[in-house]
């Protein structure tokens, strides 16, 4: 028989910007690993059901993944809403679930079979700090998505900002549909003191958010979250682009980093194979997919086994495994396995990404 | 007592005085007929008395009560109710559901019980059921009950709204052209309706173009022109009315008139 | 004052955008009494076959006609083999076929083209306009000048035209308008046609303003029917009053009040207009008759 | 001028004509009784195209018109009346006669109006108004003009007379009297069937979907059968 | 046997039928749960069929009532220590208030202007949910306490699959009590004509509430259920598009026909479940399946069915 591994992803809908990549990025892989040979000497056979980006839709899916299917294991759910409804059915039947979606209750508090591949937001905001702490910027005004993305950004740089000396003197909000945010970013102008701006969201928004910003001539550093983490972006904000600054993994600079990064070579030839397949520029998103499905087909070898409850601890057992995402070194306690380390400061300079150094 | 009392009353649409200044009482136990051209204001002196337009000035008593301002089904409480010129039929439902929606007012409304179907309500619907097959019979639709009403003819449509105005056990009714589109034989049938209503002591207010019909049955009849008082008085009186004669009845009206005496 | 003046600045763009889509529904609805929820998916279409054939190598203003064509024709066809067939379904059905018509054309749109967000470049330069201290994009004063050219086209022809008021007449009454010979088909079709033209046109003039990809459909036609509604439905100087309105309420509402709950300006003014003027700001007022 | 045979019609399952035979000279008025729902009006909205046949044939002129649209036999010269008046509410009476003109390219169109506006005063003084708010009758009389402005050459009237003040239902009468000198064509349906033989030139009784009797209107108007069944004498 | 031959009574018997033979055709848990959110939809178009297809108003708001309901057994619980059925007949009774709240002023508008208003309520209840982030854990939703019926918890499908299809089971029977009532008869009339209502006495505003309140409150049970039953809810549940499903729900089921929109809730839950053979065209073949459904069976499955079926025999 062959390896039944089942994904559930916002294909289509409001976060298909998460699930189009991971779908495709799931599938290229699945079919180059099934060509090499497959796994143990079996073929994978990949399951995947588009849930609009709806929990409910999501979790009749898993179910389906579950019982109707028999899947070994799990690599999907591109937004936290899917995960957090999916995750007590995996729990429940044992099955090692790797999740592609960014919030940190996915994993805090650990739960035995969940596992996930993206940074937290909570890092994402660290990192963004750290490089304005680095700047001299203490004083910022925040423009979120209230989309999931952003909405639990937001929530994570608000309660993070003390804590790294950042003060947030306006915070403004955005939906993920709406195509015009002057009003809000008048209001962050018109705030006394702001010294950056910073947009966490994903989708159209920040592309909008970065036009509207020059529009309005506002001056200060505009800082981008990971949710945009892709050449679409640029292409998208065009000129209103250059400066931004934003927080990704070294996927997006691949040919830029030096050769001896050991990270290096992983990234570029993801890069390659998804953009001579699929004509699209990569995202980190993809990239999410492609870690999970690597840590898990690496588990699956080092268990030997196709039985659940053995993988699991091998996924949990996963050290030094060099993803797209960066380095992980997971543990019964750190089911995401990243540190800040992964994340690279990055600013867009004449249509290119550059490494902030 | 008077049964309903109209103390100058007006009312306008964008600048068309469709009913003004008018004044008149209707007694009860009569059949009290509404004529005048068209567009003299009949069927919208009938949408002032039963409550879906409101009069820009005067007064409307009902009983010696002012029913002004009330709301229709409030007036349908008091014993008003009517049928329509242009056909106000329950289109998507049967003859006799039509016609049981007339007892509306003589049911419980507790929605609860309803919800609950509680033996009451069964009861109460085959109470009801009945009284609407009495009416249907009444008029002549007994065959009707349960044929859709949407596809039965003009002429049966007619008598389905005078049956499920009639449910509402009203103190006066009033008929707004139920004779339109019958042939004179239909029309003999309406006459003879409308006789058996006024004998079970409720007053008909009929609003009619056929002369024949209204001449008739009427024991009293008010004249209407461009939303003014032409004539009154009975039958005998307004058709000898000269006024009346040019702008209503016309040769066609003496005609017809002629031939239903001769 | 200047923040006032960029609030309304905002609010005007985007209401213009909203006014269009409303048109849209307005003509339709004027022609045939279907509300067509597909409307959103006539500007996706334009702005998206504007994009696609400019990446093929297409002039940009040709690209445009071209894409204005194809989405008339999608219009056309979206009617003879949807709404025409359906003659006698009810409003509501009508209603249902619409919307799958909407699930239909995004579902083909995300194969055909792709689930990317796209844009295209600005008709004439991005440097903002500045006026009392507040800005505006020049591509703004396109959407605004499109959505002011078409309205008063529309009124023209509902008003003076004899086959304007043929697709009033078909609307209120199919009967009498077959009686007179009102060729019924025909004047849906080209209702039909008509406002996908001007959804598409709508999607060119603001694809630079706003991105444009498969699925910006849903929100505009959430936003262009409610607007129609609030100007009165069947009106088209109600559909751009409407559409203007929703646009600046948002935008105050975002500026003044709480970025969050923007939207909820807009429906409130609704829902307040709607208390006091049943048939919306500027929609037929003619009582029922009985 | 209008020849019909074995005409049938049904509405979903209820079938209201059951093979009809009719024929209408040029330049005649026939007269068209019968009891509620008899099919008059069906019999009318199918020769106009609005209603489909289900089986038999029409022709117009010789020529076969059972599936043709109803624009296409407007153009031929078919204008009806419809029963129950059937005005474009919303519209102003102007345009509700203009639109009647809808197919008409001439130049006479204003003239015509005119003509209709000085038959009733009353459409006259309206005229800018929505038809909507037209009494019955005064809408009666606008449906009236509406299909005269097409110019037709056979005129389908459904009750006319419904709803009319008595002097009204004199001058309707009146004016498809004159029509019919002018030469029109027509085929008028009236419950008044006293009123409506005595202008016309020949009659047919419609029963349950089929005709029961035909003839010479005078000799229905005679008939014992008729002056019981639809004269109430 | 006269009464069998009733469409209520027959009606309900093979309702209860299908839901009693059912668990012993479905091969597993997934079945079972595409089941319980057909029953669960279903619920929802009962009461939503009264006020659509019964009374003729139109609401696209109603799953802002069906999110409310879910947030009520949510949210008290997790946040206030109120045991899970008493935050559920809470969360009824404070839809069935607000309902009235809203009703009043919206329910007086017609037709597409009436469809605007719930619109707009319906997107006002999913803003609310999903920016009181505090409350409701916002986008990302929040998970549900169990619900516990004197001290047992209740899970697994098969509990949920009895108790789904009580509930779907009480309501039809409601529903169908209500409509052959004066009630019921009043509400179809306002259909047709509210002139001709009112002159019959029919206090139309008081009617178009009542049917608005139990529609509601319906809906508010059903996403308690829902809540409970899936363990976590999101603000998606009180979306324009879960509204917009709910309509198409009733009319491609048929309007006027309770047991047909019980057939059209089958069909639209299921139908997605299907329809991922068609992979990327998946959308395409779900609209293009509305489209023609609502054109050749305009009345919707069940009355058209029930049509062609007369037709044959007759
Ligand atoms: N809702 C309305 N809006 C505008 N005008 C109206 C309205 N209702 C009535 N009118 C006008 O008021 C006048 C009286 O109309 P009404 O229908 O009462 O006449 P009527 O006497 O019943 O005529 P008929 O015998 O033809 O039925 C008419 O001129 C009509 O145009
Ligand atoms: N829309 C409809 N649906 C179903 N049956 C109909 C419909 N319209 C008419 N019928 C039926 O067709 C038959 C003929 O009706 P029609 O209206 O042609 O009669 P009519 O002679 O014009 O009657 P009236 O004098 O009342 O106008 C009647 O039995 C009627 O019930
Ligand atoms: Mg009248
Ligand atoms: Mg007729």
């Amino acid at each position: 028989a062959d390896i039944k591994i089942g994904s559930v992803l916002a294909v289509t809908g409001r976060a298909s910007f998460l699930g189009d990549p991971e779908d495709k990025t799931l599938r290229m892989y699945v079919e180059r690993i099934n060509a090499a040979g497959g796994l143990l000497g079996q073929k994978i056979e990949l399951v995947v059901y588009d849930s609009a980006g709806d929990a409910a839709k999501a979790r009749t899916f898993a179910t389906r993944l579950i019982e109707e299917d028999g899947i070994i294991a799990m690599v999907g759910g591109s937004s936290t809403g899917e995960t957090m409804a999916m995750i007590p059915l995996f729990e429940e039947a044992k099955i090692p679930f790797i999740s592609l979606a960014g919030g940190i209750v996915i994993i805090e508090p650990v739960k035995p079979y969940t596992f996930k591949t993206p940074h937290t937001d909570r890092m994402a905001c660290q990192k963004i700090y750290g490089d304005m702490t680095a700047r001299g910027i203490s004083k910022i005004g925040l423009i979120s998505g209230s989309g999931g993305f952003g909405k639990s950004m937001r929530k994570q740089c608000l309660s993070a900002a003390k804590a790294n000396g950042i003060e947030v003197l306006a915070d403004e909000t955005y939906g993920p549909k709406d195509n015009d945010m002057t009003p809000q970013l008048t209001n962050i102008r018109n705030t006394a003191g702001v010294q950056a701006v910073l947009n966490p969201g994903f989708g159209q928004g920040p592309a909008i958010v970065t036009a509207n910003f020059k529009q309005l001539s506002i001056d200060v550093p505009l800082y981008q979250s990971h949710g945009v983490a892709s050449r679409k972006y640029i292409e998208l904000a065009g000129d209103a682009s250059e400066g931004v600054r934003l927080p990704a993994s070294a996927l997006l600079v691949a040919e830029n980093l030096p050769d001896d990064d050991p990270q290096k070579s992983i990234v570029v030839n993801y890069k390659k194979a998804y953009e001579a397949k699929w004509n699209e520029p990569v995202s980190t998103f993809g990239g999410h997919a492609y870690d999970g499905l690597f840590i898990l087909a690496e588990a699956i070898k080092r268990a030997n086994s196709l039985e659940p409850g053995k993988i699991r601890d091998e996924i949990e057992n996963t050290k030094g495994f060099m993803g797209t995402a960066g380095l992980v070194n997971m543990s019964a306690s750190d089911h995401l396995g990243l540190d800040l380390t992964a994340f690279r400061m990055l600013e867009i300079a004449k249509g290119e990404w550059t490494l902030v150094k | 007592m008077t049964l309903l009392r109209v103390e100058e009353m007006s009312i306008e649409f964008g600048g068309v005085h469709a009913i003004e200044d008018l004044s008149f009482v209707i007694e009860p136990g009569a059949i009290h007929s509404i004529i005048g051209p068209n567009g003299a204001g009949k069927t919208t002196l009938f949408n002032l008395i039963t409550g879906l337009y409101r009069a820009s000035r005067g007064r409307i008593m009902f009983e010696d009560r002012d029913i002004g301002g009330q709301p229709p089904h409030r007036l349908a409480r008091l014993g008003l109710s009517r049928t329509f010129q242009n056909l106000q039929i329950f289109f998507r439902m049967t003859a006799i559901e039509n016609v049981m929606v007339g007892r509306h007012l003589h049911e419980s409304r507790n929605v609860l019980a309803h919800l609950l179907r509680l033996p009451a309500v069964v009861r109460q619907n085959q109470r009801t059921s009945a009284k609407a097959r009495e009416l249907l019979d009444f008029v002549g639709l007994a065959d009707d009950a349960d044929v859709a009403a949407g596809a039965m003819p003009y002429g049966a449509l007619k008598r389905l709204e005078i049956a499920r105005a009639l449910a509402v056990e009203p103190k006066m009714l009033l008929l707004d052209e139920p004779a339109a589109g019958c042939n004179p034989v239909e029309t003999q049938e309406i006459d003879h309706l409308i006789q058996q209503i006024a004998k079970t002591g409720v007053t008909v207010v009929l609003v009619e173009h056929d002369m024949r019909l209204v001449m008739n049955v009427s024991t009293h009849i008010l004249v209407l022109d461009a939303g003014r008082k032409l004539a009154e008085g009975s039958a005998a009186e307004v058709r000898a009315n000269p006024a009346v004669i040019a702008a209503y009845l016309g040769a066609q009206g003496q005609r017809e008139l002629a031939r239903a005496q001769g | 004052m200047s923040e006032f003046l960029q609030f309304l600045f905002s609010g005007i763009t985007i209401g213009a955008v909203y006014a269009m889509v409303a048109l849209g529904f307005t003509i339709i609805y004027s022609a045939s009494d279907v509300i067509n929820f597909a409307q959103g998916e006539f500007v996706m279409l334009g702005g998206m076959c504007t994009v696609f054939l400019a990446a093929a190598g297409v002039p940009l203003p040709i690209a445009a006609l071209l894409a204005i064509v194809i989405t008339a024709g999608v219009g056309a066809a979206l009617c003879k083999l949807a709404i025409e067939q359906a003659r006698g379904a009810s409003v509501v059905a009508l209603i249902i076929i619409t919307i799958g018509a909407s699930v239909f054309l995004r579902g083909i749109a995300q194969v055909v083209f792709d689930k990317q967000l796209h844009r295209l470049p600005a008709f004439s330069g991005e440097q903002p306009i500045l006026i009392g201290g507040a800005t505006l994009l020049p591509q703004s004063l396109w959407v605004l000048g499109g959505a002011g050219v078409i309205v008063i086209a529309l009124h023209r022809f509902f008003r003076r035209t004899l086959f304007g008021k043929a697709i009033l007449a078909a609307a209120q009454n199919r009967q009498a308008a077959r009686l007179v010979g009102i060729n019924i088909n025909l004047v849906m079709l080209s209702s039909f046609a008509l406002s996908a033209a001007i959804g598409a046109l709508a999607g060119i003039l603001v694809t630079p303003i706003t991105l444009t990809s498969y699925d910006v459909g849903t929100m505009l036609a959430l936003k262009g029917f409610a607007a129609a509604m609030l100007g009165g439905m069947g009106n088209p100087v109600g559909a751009i009053v409407g559409g203007l309105l929703v646009g600046v309420a948002e935008a105050m509402g975002a500026g003044y009040i709480s970025s969050d709950y923007k939207d909820a300006a807009a429906f409130l003014i609704i829902l307040a207009v709607l208390s006091f003027l049943p048939q919306g700001l500027l929609g037929a007022r003619i009582r029922e008759r009985v | 001028m209008l020849r019909v045979e074995g005409l049938t019609s049904h509405y979903a399952r209820v079938q209201a004509l059951k093979g009809v035979d009719l024929e209408v000279g040029a330049g005649e008025l026939v007269a068209l009784v019968g009891g509620n729902g008899a099919g008059k009006t069906t019999l009318l909205r199918t020769l106009s195209g609005v209603q489909p046949a289900s089986g038999g044939k029409v022709y117009f002129d010789d020529t076969e018109i059972t599936r043709q649209a109803p624009h296409k036999r407007v153009r031929l010269g078919i204008a009806q009346v419809p029963e129950g008046r059937q005005v474009f509410g919303h519209l102003s009476v102007q345009d509700n006669l203009r639109l009647g003109a809808y197919l008409r390219r001439d130049k006479d169109i204003q003239d015509d109006m005119d003509r209709m506006f000085a038959m009733f005063d009353i459409l006259s003084k309206k005229r800018y108004l929505p038809a909507g708010s037209l009494s019955g009758g005064q809408q009666q009389m606008l449906a009236l003009c509406r299909a005269l402005m097409a110019r037709p050459r056979l005129l389908l009237l459904d009750e006319p007379s419904m709803g009319l003040a008595p002097v009204l239902v004199d001058q309707i009468l009146d004016a498809v009297a004159t029509l019919k000198k002018q030469g029109m064509t027509i085929l008028l349906v009236e419950q008044n069937a006293y009123a409506a033989l005595s202008i016309a030139d020949r009659g047919y009784v419609l029963e349950t979907g089929q005709v029961a009797l035909s003839g010479p209107a005078n000799h229905l108007l005679n008939d014992e059968q008729v002056k019981k069944a639809y004269l109430g004498i | 046997m006269a009464a069998l031959r009733q469409p209520r009574t027959g009606g309900l018997l093979v309702l209860a039928a299908i839901i009693a033979v059912l668990p012993f055709l479905l091969p597993n848990a997934y079945y079972f749960d595409v089941v319980i959110l057909v029953g669960i939809n279903a619920l929802v178009v009962v009461g939503l069929n009264l006020l659509i297809g019964y009374a003729g108003q139109i609401s696209l708001g109603h799953a802002g009532f069906f999110g409310l309901g879910a947030y009520a057994s949510a949210v008290l619980p997790a946040r206030f220590d109120i045991p899970p059925l008493a935050a559920l007949v809470l969360g009824a009774i404070g839809v069935g208030l607000l309902a009235v709240v809203i009703g009043r002023p919206i329910l007086r508008l017609k037709g597409h202007y009436l469809a605007v208003a719930t619109l707009g309520m319906g997107l006002l209840i999913f803003m609310l949910l999903s920016n009181e982030q505090d409350l409701t854990g916002g986008p990302d939703g929040m998970a549900v306490q169990r619900l516990t019926i004197l001290g047992y918890k209740l899970h697994g499908v098969h509990t949920w699959y009895w108790i789904v299809g009580g509930a779907l089971l009480t309501g039809t029977w409601l529903a169908l009590n209500l409509i052959d009532s004066p009630t019921g008869r009043a509400l179809r009339a306002l259909h047709d004509s509210e002139i001709a209502a009112q002159v019959n006495g029919v206090d139309v505003v008081r009617h178009k509430l009542t049917v608005f309140v139990i529609s509601a409150v319906f809906a508010s049970l059903a996403g308690s259920l829902s809540a409970h039953y899936s363990g976590f809810i999101t603000p998606n549940s009180a979306g324009f598009l879960h509204s917009i499903e709910l309509v198409t729900m009733v009319v491609l089921g048929g309007m006027g026909s309770t047991f047909g929109g019980i057939v059209g809730a089958a069909v639209l839950t299921a139908l997605p479940q299907f329809l991922t053979v068609f992979h990327e065209y998946e959308h395409a073949a779900l609209g293009l399946i509305m489209m023609v459904c609502m054109i050749y069976l305009r009345d919707g499955l069940l009355p058209s069915l029930r049509q062609r079926l007369h037709w044959r025999r007759s």
